[in-house]
C-alpha cells in the first residue's frame, strides 16, 4: 500500500535498557546528526533553502542533550512544514496556521517535551498570524522556526505577508499591493521574548541561533532567511552571498558594537534614529557606534526596524527577556491547587452542594 | 406552623410555577430555592430558567425579564411543564412576557407595589392591565411585596436598594406556604449559604417568614395546595444538576476513572462558557484548562494535548462548532482522541444565542471537508450530561476518533433532580496507550502508528516520551499500516473505507434500545436530545389513554445502534419531533427508507409535551 | 510530407495517449501541443492532467513524474480516456508509474536513452523492465530520444541542458506522425509563442520535424493511425478550455453581462489558486481580486463587497470551504449574494491535495450552525464551469443568497473543446439594487431591509451610499419585514422557514432536466459534477449494446430540479456512481425514499466508463 | 413580529432632493447628532461606558460633513459591537472578530464610502487578531474603535487577552496565567500607520481622538478605555477619576513636552528609557522633557510601553505614518491596467488563446 512499494527500515534497536533513543550499540546514548534522520525521501526542490535548517537542525539536536523521544518536531503545512518527516522523533504535521495552537495544547499537557514548532512565512504570519502571536505573549517554552521565502511555496508561487511591496507573483500579474510585515517586530509588538534571524546560507550562524534558541525558556523565534530557488530565488542572495554579504548584513551580539562590512562601518543611535557611519571616513570610531543589549527591548525595536535598502540587515539575536512561562505556570498553579485542595475525590465532588435523599 | 392547618389544603399530582422578575430582583435564587425545598419534599421536579438575552438592561424593561420555571409532581416529570399554574410576576413586564404561559384559570401573584404608571411605561403596557380586562380568566392575587418587605425590616434601618433586593423572600416564604412547603430547609439553607454574614442571614429570614406568615393571615388566598411526595422515585442520594455542570463532573469521573489526564481547552461561547467555568476549578483532579484565543485554537490545543498522550476535550457552541470543523477532519486523518461539546444554540450564525435549538445535528455528522466520519452522540437530559461525557471520552480513547456530543442551551440551563452515581459503577478505560514496538522490520523492532486493533480497528496511542516509539503523523493521507504519507489509490480508498468501519464499529459500544411502551404499535416517535421529558410525558399519557404508541430516544446518532432496523419493524408510523427543521428525520430516511415524519418547532424554545401529543393525535386518528 | 503516405495508415475510431515523464521534461507542453493539433485536425477530445504531488521532486523519482493524457475520436468523446493505447515514457520513473495505465497489447514509446543503471535506481526499479518479461503484452518501441536530439542540435553548439529540455519536441513530432496530424500548425505555434526568441523557435521546430522524419524512416514503427474528424461537434470557435480558467470567464461574464461589480477573494489553495490567478488578470473588465489572509478573510472580504453592493465571489477547496461555514451562515442571516467555490479535492484534512474528488457535497449543505440553506450546484464538464459561475452569481444576486459551485481537481485541470458562447445569448441580469423607500411609518417613508420580493421572496439589495436606505443588518435573528433584530419565538420559525423556502423557490430557475437515453426503462444513473463524462460514456455504450439505461446529471444539488420525482417513475433501479463515499445518494434517499444503489471511488481519480459500465452490468444482470 | 411589538419610527423624511441625510427640512444638510440616533432601545447595562463612546461619536459626526447615507458601521460580535444598531447610518454587525475582514472587502469594493469598525478587547485582539493586523499593515483607509474594558463583557466576564495577569474571573478561579497584549504594541509592531488611545470618561479627548482618526487617510485604531461596570467596574479609574487622573494618565500631544501632575512632572528619556522627573524636585525642567513627536515610530514605541505602576498611562496620539492606503492603491491599479488595456470586452476574452473552427 505504500507509494513507492517498498516499507520502512529501521534505523534504530529495540528500545531495550535504553537511556537516549540514539542508535549506538548496546543502548549507550551515542547519538549523531543522523541519529535524527528517518527513511522518508525528502521531496523538497533540489536546491532548497529547506535542506540547509534540516541539516543545521539535525547537527545540533545531539548537543542538546535531549533524548529523541522526548522530543516533538510540529508544523502546520507548506513545503516547510513538511520537516518533521524528515526528523527521527516524535512529529505531528498539522493543519495550515494552527500548529501553535496543537504546540500550546502539546506543551500545556506535557511540559516536560521539548517541542519544536516548524513553520512558513504564510503559515506562520498570513493564516496562523493570530496564533503566533497569542503562542508569544503566553510564551509557552518552544522553539519556533520560522522559514521566511517571503513566498508561497506550496501552493507555487503567489506573494506571502513577508514579500515586498509591488511583487508580481502569479497572483498579483500587476503587483502586490500590501505592506508586508516585518516579522521582528510583529514578534516584539506581541511580546515576544525571543526574537532571533538567521539564514540559510550561514550555516554556522543558524546553529548558533538554533542553540540560543533552545536554551531560552520561553518562546523563540527565530526566523530563517530561506532561499526558494523555484518561486523567489535569490530573494536573500544581498545577505547572504559573499559578495555583498559583508555591506548588506549586520550581525548582532549582545555587548557588541554594531559593525559591517568587516569593521568599516558600524551603527549609531541620532537621537532615536540608527545611522550608517563609517569608520574609515566620518571621524567616527567603534565607540561611537552601539554596544548591542539584547535584553533592551527599545533597542530591539529600533534595529529591527532597519529594513530599507539604505541599512544593513540585522541578523542575530535581537532580543531576549525572562519571563515565566505558561506552560510552567500552569504546572505550578496545578501544584498549588493540588496542595491546598488535595487530591480531588469523584465522590465527594459528585455528592457536593445540597443533597437529600430518597428512601 | 400550627396555624398551617387553618385553610383547607387541595391535593395536586403536578404543579407548575414561574417565578418572573427583572434581572435584579433575584428570580433564578428564589427559583432555586424553591427547588430545593421542592426536592427535599421528595416530588419529582424539571426546572428551567429563561435569561434575558441581554447583561442586564435597563430595569424594567421587557427585555430585562429573568424568570425560572419549575414543575413537579407526585408522579413522573419530564418537563419543566407546559402551561403555568401560578405565575409569581414582581413587576409589569415580567407579566406581560409571560402572562401567555399561564394557563386559562391559572393565578397571578404579582407585586402590587411595583404597577405604578412608569413601570408600565417601562414595560410599554399602553393601559393597566388589571384595569383593561386582559387578566380575566385568571385568578390575580395581587400582594404588595415591596410594602411588606419594608415593613418587616423596619427594625433594621436599612438602605431601600438592600431592602428591594430582599423582597424575592417575601415572595418565596409566600409560595413556600402555599403549596405547603417546609420553611425550615429554606433557613438553614441562607443561615449555610452567608454564614460570615450574620446580619444577611437575619434580614433574609426574617422577610422570608413575614411571607409565609402573610400567607396564614391574609384573606386573598383561601386555598393550599399538597403535592405529595412521589412513590416512583428510586432510592438514594440526589442532587440537582445542570447540564453543563454535569459535563465538568463527567470530565471529572474520567481524570479520576480513566487514568488519563485531562485537557480542556475552550474559547468561551453561550450558552457553553459555564462548562469552562466549572471544569476550572477542578485543577486538583488533573485537569488542566486553557482558554485560547479562539475556537480554532482551542481544538487545537485539545488535539494537540491528544497527540501527547493527554484527553484533549473542547466544548463550544454552534459557530464556534463551524470554526472547529477543520481541525476535527485532522483528528480524523491522524486517529486522536478528542472530545467536542456543542451546547447547541439558536441558529443560523449569531441566532439566538440564549435559546435552545436542535439545528447542529446534520452539521455535526456531514460539516467537514472530504469523507470525514465521526462519533456523534447526544445527551438527553440535564444528569445524562454527565454519563455521555463519560462516554464520549471511553470511546474517543478506545477507538482513537473525535467524538462529537451534542447537547442543547435547554439541557445546559435546565436542572433536575439526579440520582448520584456509585463511582465505582462506572466502567474503568483500558489503559490506552502502547509502550512496545509493533511491527518487526528487516530483523529490527519498530513502531508502525497505523496498525490496528482487529476488534475496534483503532490504532496504537504511542505517548511522546516513550522510547522506541517515535513516529510522525499528519494530515496527509496514511500508508496503511505503516502510517507515511501515501498519495496510493487503492491505499486512499481502502483507507476512507477502514475509517468509516472504524466508527461503524462503535455499534459495539450501544446498548440495546429502550423503549418506552409497547414493542409494536401503531405509531414510534423517535426523538433524540433534549427533548426527550417532552416526548415521554406525551407518550405516556396518550398510552394511559389506550393508544399504542411507543418512544425512543437515541443517544447514539452516529453511529446509530444496530437494533433500530428491528424495532422499526413493529409500527406501522414514525414521528421524529425535533427543534429544527428536520434533520435526524434527513438521517433516518436516508438509512432506513421508511417514511418518518418530521415534526419541528423552531422557536428557541423546547416542546412542550402537549403540542407532541397533538401532533401523535393528529397522525394515529387521520 | 510527401512520404507520409509510405506507410500503412490505420484508422481508428478514438485513441487514448499519455505523455509521461520527469517535471523538467515539458510533458504538459507537449500534451497541449499535442491537443491543439487534435483540436485542428476536427476530432472531439478530453484531456487531464496529472500533476506530481510535490513542488520539484528530485530528477527522475517516482514522485516527480509529471503526465498529461488525451482521449480524440472521430465520435463522441466523454472522458480523458481509460485505457491507455500509447505510452510515451521519457524516463524509467514514467513508465513504471503509468504502466498499469496501458490496456494490454497497448504501446509504449520510451526514451532509450534514459534507462541506465542510475535512472533505474533512482525509479527503484531493482532490475531492468525491458529484460525481467514485465513488458510482455506491450509492444514496446524504443526510441533513442536524447541522442536524436543531440544529433539534430548538433549545429547549435548548445548546452547540455537546453538539448535535453527540447527532447520532448521529437517526442511530439514523432507523435504526430504517428496519428497522421499535420506539423505546420505546431510549428505556427511554436513560432508564435517565442517570437522575440527566435533561436529557440529554430531549435525547437528543428527537432520537432525530426522527430516526424524519424517516423517515416525508422524500422521499429510499422503503422500509422488516422482518427477522422468528428461529425458530430456542433458548428463554431472553439477553444480548449480548463475549468478554473472558465471561471474566471464566468465571472468576466457577470461583471460584463451582469451590470454588477464583482470582487473575488481568496486565499491560495490546491487545486483552487489557478482561479485567483486568472481573476486577477481581469482588473479591466472591473474586477477587484482580494488575495486574503486566510480562507475566513476572504470570505469575509466577500460578504464586505457585498454589503456594498458589489458582488462578493470567494474560491477554495475543501479545507477552506470548512473554515469559511461560520461566515456562510452570516450571509444566510443578512440574506446577501454570496459565491463561494469549491473546487473539491481528495479528503479528509490534507487528505490527497492535488487529488480529485466530489466529497464536500454534504459539507455544502450541512455544514453550517443552525438551519442554513444555502443554493448548491455543481459543473459538470470543465466548460461548464463558465456556465455554471454565471448562474451562480445570477441567482445569488437575484435570491440574495449564498450559492456553493462545486467543481474539482478533474475539472479544474481538466481540458475540452469549448464552442465559445455567443456573449448576446447570455441573459442579462435583471439590476438588484433599490433605490427608493419601501415602507410608510408613522406617515414617513422608511427602508425595511426584510420585505420580501414575492416571487422570489429576496429581500432588497440597498447600496450604502443611496440616501434614505440606511440600514442595520447583522447575524441575530431578524424580525420579518422591518429587519429589526428580534427574539421573537414565532418571528423565529417563521423566518428559519422563510429562508428555507426562499432557497426552495430557487427550483423556478432550473431548466428542465435532460435525460440521456429513454425516459423510461431498467437503471437510470444519476450523476453530478465531474463525472457526467465518464456515466455519459458508459450509459451510451451499453444502449448501443440494447440495455434499457438511461441517465441524468444534476447541476442544481440545492434545491433538486422539481421534475426529479416523475423521472424517477420511470424507472426500477437507481444507481448513483460518486467521486466519495456516498453523498448524493444520501440526499436523494432522503428526499425519495427510493433505493438509491451508491457506487464509489475514491482513489483520487476520475471513474473510467468501463467501471461504470461494470457495474450498470451487475444491476441490471442480476 | 417584532419583539416590542412596535413598528420602528421614521426619523427622518424621505429622500427627496436631499444632499444629506440630514433630517431638517427641506432637505438641507442640517446634521446633528441626534441625526444619527436611531429608533432602536439601547441594550447596554446602565452605566456601561459603551454609551459615552457613542454619544461622542454622534456628536462629532454632524461635524465631519460626510451624509449619512455615506457612513458604514460595521463590527463583530461583543457588547460594544451593538454599536451599529445606534447609529442611523447604513450598519452590519458581523461575527466574531472577523470585522475587519468584512471592513477590508467592503472598503476595497467601494471606496467612496466612510466606514467605521467597531470591536471589543475580545473581538479585536482574540479572536480577530490576525484580520486585525493585517487590516493595520495593508492600511485599508477606515477608522476603528477598540472598546477595551479588559473583559469579556457579552459572554458575562472571562478575562480578555488585555487583562492583567492574575485576574480571577469566572474561567480564572485561581488567576489567569496569560500575559497580557499591549494594543498599541501590538499596532505598532504590525505596522499601523495611526495609533491612539482614550479614555470613556474623557468626552472631549475621545471626540478630539475620533476626529483626528477620521481626519488619517489609513486604517486608524482608537483604543478607549471602557469600563464595563458589571464584569470589570473601576479597572481604569486610576486613569479616569479626578483624585487620580492627574497622576496616573500622561496626555501627549504632538510637539508638546510630555508632562502630567498638572506639569509638575515630566518625561525624560535616559539612553532609550523613559523616566519620571519631577519639576519641582529633581532639578529639571520642561525643556529636559521629551517633547512629543507623533511621526517617531521609535519614539511612539517607547511610549506606549510605559504600561506598569511606575509610569503614567499614556493616552493621545501616539503615532501618525503617511503611508498609501491599500483601497486607494486598489482604485489606482485599476485604473491604471483600464488605462493601459483598455475596458475588457468578453467576446475577445471568450476568443483569445488558440481557436479553431468547426463548420
Ligand atoms: C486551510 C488551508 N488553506 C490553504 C492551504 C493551501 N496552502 C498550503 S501551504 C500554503 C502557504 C505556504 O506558504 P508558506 O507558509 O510560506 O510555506 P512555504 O511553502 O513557502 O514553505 C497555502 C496557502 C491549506 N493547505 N489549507
Ligand atoms: C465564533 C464565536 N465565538 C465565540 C462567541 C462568543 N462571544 C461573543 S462576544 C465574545 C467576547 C466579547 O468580548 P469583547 O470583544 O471584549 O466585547 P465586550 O462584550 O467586552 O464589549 C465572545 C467570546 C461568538 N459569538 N462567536
Ligand atoms: S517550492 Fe520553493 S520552498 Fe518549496 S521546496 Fe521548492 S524551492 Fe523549497
Ligand atoms: S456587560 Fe459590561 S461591557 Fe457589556 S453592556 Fe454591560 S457594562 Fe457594558
Ligand atoms: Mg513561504
Ligand atoms: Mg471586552
Amino acid at each position: 500500500m505504500q507509494e513507492n512499494g517498498k516499507m520502512p527500515t529501521l534505523s534504530e534497536k529495540p528500545p531495550v535498557g535504553r537511556i537516549f533513543g540514539g542508535d549506538g550499540e548496546n543502548g549507550e546514548a551515542k547519538l549523531t546528526a543522523s541519529s535524527f534522520k528517518t527513511d522518508q525521501d525528502i521531496r523538497w526542490c533540489p536546491g532548497c533553502g529547506d535542506y540547509s535548517i534540516l541539516a543545521q537542525t539535525q547537527r545540533i539536536m545531539p548537543d542538546l542533550g535531549i533524548p529523541r523521544e522526548k522530543t516533538v518536531f510540529l508544523s502546520g503545512i507548506g513545503c516547510s512544514s513538511r520537516f518533521p518527516y524528515y526528523m527521527n522523533t516524535y512529529g505531528f504535521h498539522s493543519i495550515h496556521g494552527r500548529a501553535p495552537a496543537f504546540a500550546t495544547g502539546l506543551k500545556t499537557a506535557r511540559p516536560e517535551l521539548d517541542v519544536w514548532l516548524i513553520t512558513g512565512d504564510g503559515d506562520a504570519l498570513s493564516i496562523g498570524g493570530n496564533h503566533l502571536i497569542h503562542l508569544l505573549r503566553r510564551n509557552l517554552n518552544i522553539q519556533v522556526l520560522l522559514f521566511n521565502n517571503q513566498i508561497y511555496g506550496l501552493t507555487k508561487g503567489q506573494y506571502s505577508p513577508t514579500s515586498e511591496q509591488g511583487k508580481v507573483t502569479k497572483s498579483t500579474p500587476y503587483g502586490s499591493l500590501d505592506h508586508p510585515f516585518n516579522p521582528s517586530a510583529v514578534a516584539l509588538g506581541a511580546d515576544g521574548t525571543f526574537v532571533a534571524r538567521s539564514l540559510d546560507r550561514d550555516p554556522k550562524h543558524m546553529q548558533a541561533m538554533l542553540k540560543r534558541a533552545h536554551a531560552h525558556a520561553g518562546t523563540s523565534l527565530v526566523e530563517v532567511y530561506q532561499n526558494c530557488n523555484i518561486f523567489n530565488d535569490g530573494a536573500f542572495f544581498e545577505f547572504t552571498e559573499s559578495a555583498s554579504k559583508p555591506f548588506r548584513s549586520l550581525f548582532v551580539e549582545h555587548g557588541k558594537p554594531l559593525l559591517f562590512e568587516n569593521g568599516k562601518k558600524g551603527i549609531r543611535l541620532e537621537g532615536l534614529k540608527p545611522v550608517v557611519v563609517s569608520l574609515e571616513e566620518d571621524g567616527f570610531s567603534v565607540d561611537d557606534c552601539i554596544v548591542y543589549d539584547e535584553t533592551s527591548r527599545e533597542l530591539a525595536t529600533i534595529i529591527t526596524r532597519m529594513f530599507d535598502a539604505t541599512m544593513p540587515r540585522p541578523f542575530g539575536v535581537f532580543y531576549v527577556e525572562n519571563r515565566p512561562t505558561y506552560d510552567q505556570q500552569v504546572a505550578e498553579q496545578m501544584e498549588e491547587v493540588l496542595q491546598k485542595r488535595g487530591k480531588g475525590s469523584l465522590a465527594s465532588l459528585l455528592n457536593s452542594g445540597d443533597t437529600w435523599e430518597v428512601q | 406552623m400550627e396555624l398551617a392547618i387553618q385553610k383547607p389544603v387541595t391535593s395536586l399530582d403536578e404543579v407548575t410555577i414561574l417565578f418572573a422578575g427583572d434581572s435584579g430582583d433575584g428570580m433564578q435564587l428564589t427559583g432555586t430555592q424553591f427547588t430545593l425545598a421542592t426536592a427535599l419534599a421528595l416530588n419529582d421536579l424539571a426546572t428551567l430558567p429563561d435569561f434575558p438575552a441581554e447583561i442586564r438592561a435597563p430595569q424594567g424593561t421587557t427585555y430585562g425579564v429573568s424568570a425560572f420555571q419549575i414543575h413537579f409532581g407526585s408522579k413522573d416529570i419530564h418537563t419543566p411543564g407546559d402551561d403555568v399554574n401560578l405565575l409569581v410576576a414582581m413587576n409589569p413586564a415580567a407579566l406581560k412576557v409571560n402572562l401567555h404561559r399561564v394557563r386559562k384559570g391559572g393565578t397571578l401573584l404579582v407585586n402590587s407595589d411595583a404597577f405604578g404608571k412608569r413601570d408600565l411605561d417601562l414595560a410599554k403596557y399602553t393601559e393597566n392591565p388589571f384595569e383593561n380586562g386582559s387578566l380575566d380568566g385568571f385568578q390575580v392575587i395581587k400582594v404588595p411585596f415591596t410594602t411588606l418587605t419594608y415593613e418587616a425590616l423596619k427594625p433594621y434601618g436599612l438602605d431601600k436598594k438592600t431592602m428591594d433586593r430582599t423582597k424575592n423572600m417575601f415572595a418565596l416564604g409566600l409560595c413556600l406556604w402555599m403549596y405547603s412547603r417546609p420553611i425550615e430547609p429554606i433557613q438553614k439553607l441562607i443561615a449555610q449559604k452567608f454564614a460570615k454574614k450574620p446580619q444577611i442571614v437575619e434580614i433574609n429570614t426574617t422577610v422570608l417568614q413575614k411571607g409565609w406568615n402573610y400567607g396564614e393571615t391574609t384573606e386573598a388566598i383561601a386555598v393550599r395546595y399538597l403535592v405529595k411526595p412521589s412513590s416512583q422515585l428510586p432510592k438514594g442520594t440526589y442532587r440537582s444538576i445542570h447540564g453543563n455542570e454535569a459535563i465538568a463532573l463527567g470530565l471529572a469521573a474520567v481524570a479520576d476513572r480513566g487514568d488519563l489526564d485531562v485537557l480542556y481547552a475552550s474559547y468561551p461561547i453561550t450558552p457553553a462558557s459555564d462548562i469552562l467555568h466549572q471544569v476550572s476549578g477542578l485543577k486538583h483532579f488533573g485537569i488542566k484548562t486553557v482558554q485560547a484565543e479562539d475556537e480554532i485554537a482551542a481544538v487545537g490545543a485539545a488535539i494537540g494535548a491528544s497527540f501527547g498522550g493527554v484527553l484533549g476535550v473542547t466544548g463550544t457552541s454552534g459557530p464556534g462548532l463551524a470554526l472547529k470543523m477543520e481541525a476535527i477532519g485532522l483528528a480524523v486523518m491522524t486517529e486522536l482522541p478528542l472530545v467536542v461539546v456543542d451546547v447547541q444554540r439558536g441558529g443560523p450564525s449569531t441566532g439566538l444565542p440564549t435559546k435552545t435549538e436542535q439545528a447542529d445535528l446534520l452539521q455535526a455528522m456531514y460539516g467537514r471537508n472530504g469523507e470525514a466520519p465521526v462519533c456523534v452522540l447526544a445527551a438527553s437530559t440535564p444528569g445524562d450530561c454527565f454519563y455521555m461525557t463519560y462516554e464520549a471520552c471511553r470511546i474517543a480513547s478506545k477507538y482513537m476518533t473525535p467524538v462529537i456530543l451534542l447537547t442543547d442551551g435547554y439541557l445546559a440551563n435546565g436542572a433536575e433532580p439526579w440520582l448520584i452515581p456509585d463511582v465505582e459503577t462506572l466502567r474503568p478505560f483500558a489503559s490506552p496507550f502502547v509502550t512496545e514496538p509493533n511491527a518487526m522490520v528487516n530483523n529490527k523492532a519498530t513502531f508502525h502508528p497505523y496498525v490496528r486493533d482487529s476488534e475496534t480497528l483503532a490504532r496504537p496511542w504511542a505517548k511522546p516520551g516513550t522510547p522506541g516509539l517515535e513516529h510522525r503523523i499528519g494530515g496527509i493521507e496514511k500508508a496503511d499500516g505503516v502510517g507515511n504519507v501515501s498519495y496510493d489509490p487503492d491505499n486512499h480508498h481502502f483507507m476512507v473505507k477502514r475509517r468509516a468501519e472504524k466508527v461503524q464499529r462503535i455499534q459495539q459500544e450501544i446498548p440495546t434500545t429502550d423503549i418506552l411502551g409497547d414493542p409494536s404499535g401503531e405509531l414510534l416517535v423517535v426523538g433524540w436530545g433534549g427533548t426527550r421529558g417532552a416526548i415521554e410525558a406525551a407518550v405516556s399519557n396518550l398510552r394511559e389513554k389506550g393508544l399504542r404508541v411507543s418512544a425512543i430516544h437515541l443517544r447514539h446518532l452516529n453511529p446509530l445502534p444496530p437494533d433500530l432496523s428491528d424495532i422499526f419493524k413493529g409500527f406501522r408510523q414514525y414521528l421524529v419531533p425535533e427543534l429544527n427543521n428536520g434533520q435526524l428525520v434527513r438521517v433516518l430516511r436516508d438509512q432506513y427508507l421508511l417514511n418518518f415524519i418530521p415534526y419541528d418547532k423552531i422557536q428557541g424554545q423546547p416542546f412542550k409535551s402537549s403540542e407532541i401529543e397533538g401532533k401523535i393525535l393528529e397522525m394515529v386518528s387521520s
